[in-house]
């Protein structure tokens, strides 16, 4: 009975293992399989101020770019300098003396970098091109700016601290560019993202 | 009607096809040929035949396994390398047949292998238990003969075995 | 599913390269085609390009022992030989050959290499991952130019002592132990001009980018372009010299000196090189 | 004059059973059990200086290894066009050496050559140490070792394949299927004799054996799918055997180095492997048959029978070697009849006349039947023949390298390391110490099959002597067999 058993196991194995093989099946969910799931958490970075997302990109909705204004002329999206921050908060005199903004001022008084740290981290031999991304998608298709970035970075308009949310890897770079996307808001004409070694690899 | 167990060794290969070949013929009831068991230290081809009809199967795991290994493997080989990361080759297709027909070569034998072994393994009932008249001399140098009837039927069967020189007979009860 | 894929594009699966018409401004993603037009007979031996190579691609300095072992890195490396029949080693000078990959359309390293890490890309570049690579090195005994270089040792813990490491190139990899590396035509330079022109809807502007043996070289003895563009200057000096990309043997007449280095084993290298003319009875 | 089938049985067993009695055919079969159970338990005192020899220069291997591994490839003393060293020449070594246990247990199997029963054991046996050896070189010969799975295709999250045009990914897929498949068709072939092995065993190792035994009993049922089973295996080894070592020396044929890129490296290397595997097994039978006193079992006339083989197969790899070096000679590329001519006369002749002289020349000895008798001159013939064709191995893939297609790469300062050195030694102390406990562990001698055969040849005796009893289809295999 037991080997009759194993016989159809088995050959139940080879074919559900066939069928569920990656290369026969486009925009599996393989590639987006990491440690920490799809679409989970990242690790919770502790940053020397937390700064507030959702009080800026939500409740007083300010684009993305008005801070990380590299996204649209660079590779780096940058984080802003201390500068860009005391800009505005020098003359918001009603919330001066929250703790955060008071830390903010310290910074700014010590003539020092607030010392962010990184939470969408790429490894060092991977360059991901900010400018291609925001110009394809918020300059040309007209797509509203939150919803541009949220594809990899998330709803960040809704947190506090940044945490990453997808998981960044490879497969799961590859699993959108192979989607047809469309290439502007007029035309209907799509293509696919670039798949070749060095267009992310350095 | 119960059903017991017996065990005769034989040292002449010779007498141990004669018993069987008399078993055969003998048409005792509450025995049938299909419940006899040959044991042996090395295979015996011709004294199988006399048991009667024991098909193998092994051979439809090998076409079996053969077959998904080739079709299978080219199948897995060429659509991953027609995946979105295509990358071509130097001046070769992104498919290119002999390369891939080498490799669904191995795959054909690997497949072909281990799916044989598989048929091995569950036509041979292995792996298993031993059975409890199991007798370390027929890996040595005895035949045994393993026979399975009802329990009317077994002096009968035992009368035959002695007379064609078994040199012990085990049955259940004995043990 | 994969073998409806399969099924429907079987042809352009099986389509080989390089096939006539493959960079073509009219065909989608074939716009770029970079190669390079080499004189010999401007080319020096200054050595300019392989310095700037260095600076440019964060190449380890191996030192004399190593270097002398076979074991140095240079991307561009500048042979000399004495082969000229009519004089005598010392009256002689030696000519020059910069060589580097050769970026061929039909790369023999691309097809042995076991993990992929190396393969073509679509602006007619041959790519290499170093992070890809697990150091068979198959790759470099196919080349028969030799230009790919292996890291036999683990170059960035010994070759830039302290202040050193802040000169590197942030655009380019440092290498580790145990991975080949080759000339990328400065693809890092490449990259961004590509990006930056595609903001501005438009193509590279001819002369926009230049690797940095290109930029480096004295007396402009290397030119480099996309050939797709018929305009561009490397296109002319390609026609002029009637080298074809998509030939194996050039029909060509007596009075041009451009070539390719190895063309009857059809790797199709997109380096034209232009012979040296020398007045011997001078 | 044959009349009658009398006469015919006389002359069949003059011919074929009495002249070389490989096996003495009244043995008991308890007593073949007990010789080679003893095997695993009390060998010789060589037995252990062989192990702690071989274990010493195993350690060798891996801190030779573990020094290079930590530094880079450098300490191989390999420079950049002469990226392959000793490496590659042992790995080719290796596996052509695992070739010949399929030659006997394999394909002579198939052809019903029973002498080859008392021996094949540990000739399979040593095709998947061999083979485990040669992947081992394979490791050690990457740059990063630490990476080594890119080459298996599993799906990934970077969503990547190996690229399947590779030779080397052949390469890895063929040792995959080898090296399973021949250790498959060893397991299969010895669970008879772990059955054997746990009735007669106790303690710790009658539970050991009772594991791989799978309660094996003999019944009908059993033997009828091992039948079966062992010969359809085989039948899939034989062309797996030589596909292994033609996609070996595709690695080399596919590639535009002059001196590789030769039609005829397949069935070249094919050739050498059998030779080295079959020198190899002289070797090895000559310490076994000392180590585990198997003199009843591996007896002179195998010996001997093995060595003509070894002569046969020597003399289609000169035979391949001379179209090699001819078909280059008349050949119209100029790269390669200058690789050739640097072989012959730069700076690896020394070891490429060697090599011709140790491959060629060497085997020539095997032709005298005195020295096929003669123990100590046998082992000493089969490791010469040994040295030359790893020689060969060397020669193929070092020359090329220092003298390829462009000229400004030439280089004539290679010589390997003491860390290869090292490492190479280590492998043979890693061979050998796997094989030994092998041989210690596992019945190295097929007790069942050795019954076979004594059975088979005593019906057929039994068959002669009584003409009128003769059993047609068992005269004709012993017939064969002999």
């Amino acid at each position: 009975m037991i080997h009759r058993l194993l016989a159809v196991l088995s050959f139940v194995f080879l074919c559900v293992g066939t069928a569920s093989a990656e290369p026969l099946k486009w925009g599996g969910p393989i590639g987006s399989q990491t440690s920490d799931g799809y679409n989970a958490l990242g690790p919770v970075v502790k940053q020397p101020i937390e700064f507030p997302h959702y009080r800026h990109a939500r409740d007083m909705g300010i684009s993305c770019l008005y801070c990380h204004t590299g996204a649209r002329r660079g590779y780096v999206s940058v984080i802003p300098r201390i500068d860009k921050c005391i800009g505005c908060h020098q003359n918001i005199e009603s919330v001066r003396n929250k703790p955060r903004i008071k830390k903010l001022f310290e910074y700014w008084e010590k003539k020092e970098p607030i010392p962010w740290k990184k939470v969408n981290d790429l490894p060092d031999y991977v360059r991901f091109n900010h400018e291609r991304h925001v110009q394809r998608f918020y300059f040309r298709q007209n797509r509203p700016i939150r919803e541009v970035c949220g594809y990899c970075h998330g709803d960040v308009a809704n947190m506090t601290v940044d945490r990453r949310v997808k998981s960044l890897s490879m497969g799961w770079c590859i699993s959108c560019h192979q989607k047809d996307h469309r290439e502007n808001d007029v035309s209907m004409k799509t293509s696919h993202g670039p798949y070749e070694c060095w267009q992310c690899h350095k | 009607m119960s059903k017991s167990h017996m065990l005769a060794l034989f040292t002449d290969f010779d007498e141990a096809s004669n018993a069987i070949r008399e078993l055969k013929a003998s048409n005792l009831e509450g025995f049938n040929i299909k419940d006899v068991t040959l044991k042996s230290p090395i295979e015996h081809p011709e004294i199988e035949e006399l048991l009667g009809k024991r098909p193998v199967y092994v051979q439809f795991f090998t076409l079996f396994g053969a077959i998904f290994g080739g079709l299978g493997g080219f199948t897995f080989i060429s659509s991953s390398q027609a995946t979105f990361l295509l990358q071509p080759k130097g001046g070769k297709p992104v498919i290119p047949i002999p390369p891939d027909m080498v490799l669904t070569y191995e795959l054909f034998i690997l497949f072909g292998v281990y799916i044989t072994v598989l048929g091995f393994f569950i036509g041979a009932k292995l792996p298993m238990k031993r059975h409890k008249l199991y007798n370390a001399r027929v890996s040595e140098d005895q035949i045994g003969i393993l026979i399975k009837a009802d329990d009317t039927a077994m002096p009968a069967i035992k009368d035959l075995m002695t007379r064609h020189k078994a040199l012990e007979i085990i049955g259940e009860g004995s043990k | 599913m994969s073998i409806t894929n399969l099924l429907n594009n079987w042809s352009f699966y099986r389509n080989k390269r390089p096939y006539r018409g493959q960079y073509d401004l009219n065909k989608e993603y074939s716009e770029y085609k970079w190669a390079m037009a080499l004189d010999l007979d401007i080319c020096t031996g200054c050595n300019a390009c392989t310095t700037a190579c260095y600076a440019e691609n964060n190449l380890p300095v191996v030192g004399k022992k190593r270097f002398h072992h076979g074991q140095v890195m240079h991307w561009i490396r500048i042979e000399r030989y004495w082969d000229e029949k009519m004089v005598d080693f010392p009256e002689q000078g030696a000519s020059f050959l910069p060589m580097m990959c050769q970026q061929c359309e039909a790369a023999p390293c691309e097809t042995v290499c076991p993990v992929g890490a190396t393969s073509h890309t679509n602006d007619g570049l041959n790519s290499q991952n170093y992070h890809r690579c697990i150091g068979s090195r198959y790759c470099s005994a196919n080349c028969p130019y030799k230009v790919r270089y292996f890291n036999f040792w683990n170059y960035p813990s010994t070759a830039w002592p302290a202040p050193l490491p802040d000169q590197l190139n942030p655009d380019v990899t440092v290498r580790t132990k145990g991975i080949m590396e080759k000339c990328t035509f400065c693809v890092q330079r490449l990259n961004e001009a590509k990006s930056r022109a595609r903001t501005e809807y438009r193509l590279v502007r001819d002369g926009e980018v230049v690797p940095a043996c290109v930029q480096a070289c004295p007396t402009s003895a290397i030119t480099f372009g996309n050939i797709v563009d018929p305009n561009s200057k490397v296109a002319k000096m390609w026609k002029n010299q009637q080298v074809d990309l998509y030939k194996d043997l050039q029909e060509k007449d007596n009075t041009v000196r451009g070539y390719r280095i190895l063309e009857d084993l059809r790797p199709f290298p997109s380096v034209m090189y232009m012979e040296r003319i020398r007045d011997t009875e001078a | 004059m044959i009349n009658t089938f009398e006469e015919r049985d006389v002359a069949v067993e003059k011919r074929f059973i009495h002249k070389e009695k490989d096996i003495r055919e009244d043995i008991a079969w308890a007593q073949i059990n007990k010789d080679v159970l003893k095997s695993l338990e009390r060998p010789r005192m060589l037995f252990w200086v062989i192990f702690i020899a071989s274990l010493a220069l195993f350690m060798v291997g891996v801190s030779c290894e573990i020094y290079q591994y930590q530094t880079g490839m450098g300490v191989a003393n390999l420079d950049n066009p002469h990226v392959w060293g000793l490496y590659i020449g042992t790995f080719i070594f290796w596996i052509g050496m695992s070739h010949s246990g399929t030659l006997l247990s394999a394909i002579l199997h198939i052809m019903h050559a029973d002498w080859r029963k008392p021996i094949y054991r540990f000739a399979e046996a040593m095709t998947t140490f061999s083979l485990m050896t040669a992947g081992l070189f394979v490791m050690v010969h990457l740059g990063r070792v630490w990476q080594f799975y890119y080459v298996v295709a599993y799906p990934n999250e970077r969503w990547t394949w190996p690229n399947f045009q590779s030779p080397l990914v052949w390469d890895a897929t063929a040792i995959f299927t080898y090296l399973t498949s021949s250790m498959i068709f060893l397991y299969i072939g010895m669970i008879p004799d772990l059955a054997i092995c746990r009735d007669n065993a106790t303690g710790f190792r009658k539970s050991f054996y009772t594991f791989l035994s799978l309660g094996w009993m003999g019944t009908d049922r059993q033997w009828a799918n091992f039948r079966v089973t062992y010969l359809t295996v085989a039948c899939f080894l034989i062309p797996l055997a030589v596909s292994v070592h033609s996609i070996v020396a595709t690695d080399f044929a596919v590639s535009q180095q002059p001196g590789w890129h030769i039609t005829s490296f397949p069935p070249y290397f094919v050739a050498g492997a059998l030779y080295s595997g079959c020198a190899a097994i002289i070797t090895l039978f000559i310490v076994l048959r000392y180590v585990f006193r198997f003199e009843e079992y591996m007896t002179m006339p195998i010996l001997e029978k093995t060595a003509k083989l070894t002569f046969a197969i020597a003399m289609v790899w000169t035979y391949l070697n001379l179209v090699e070096y001819s078909s280059t000679w008349y050949g119209d590329d100029m790269y390669a009849k200058q690789a050739l001519i640097y072989r012959a006369t730069g700076d690896f002749a020394p070891y490429w006349w060697m090599m011709n002289f140790l491959g060629s020349v060497v085997p020539f000895t095997l032709a005298f039947k005195r020295i096929r008798n003669n123990i100590p001159a046998m082992l000493v013939i089969s490791i010469l023949l040994n040295v030359g064709m790893w020689l060969e191995r060397w020669m193929i893939v070092s020359p090329t390298f220092a003298n390829g297609i462009y000229p400004w790469t030439w280089d004539h300062d290679q010589w390997p390391s003491l860390v290869q050195w090292g490492i190479v030694a280590g492998s043979f102390g890693w061979f050998n110490m796997l094989f030994m406990l092998f041989c210690k562990i596992f019945p190295s001698v097929s007790m069942y099959e050795v019954k076979e055969m004594v059975y088979h040849r005593s019906l057929v005796r039994k068959g002669t002597e009584d003409a009128t009893q003769i059993n047609p289809e068992l005269a004709v295999e012993g017939g064969i067999a002999s």
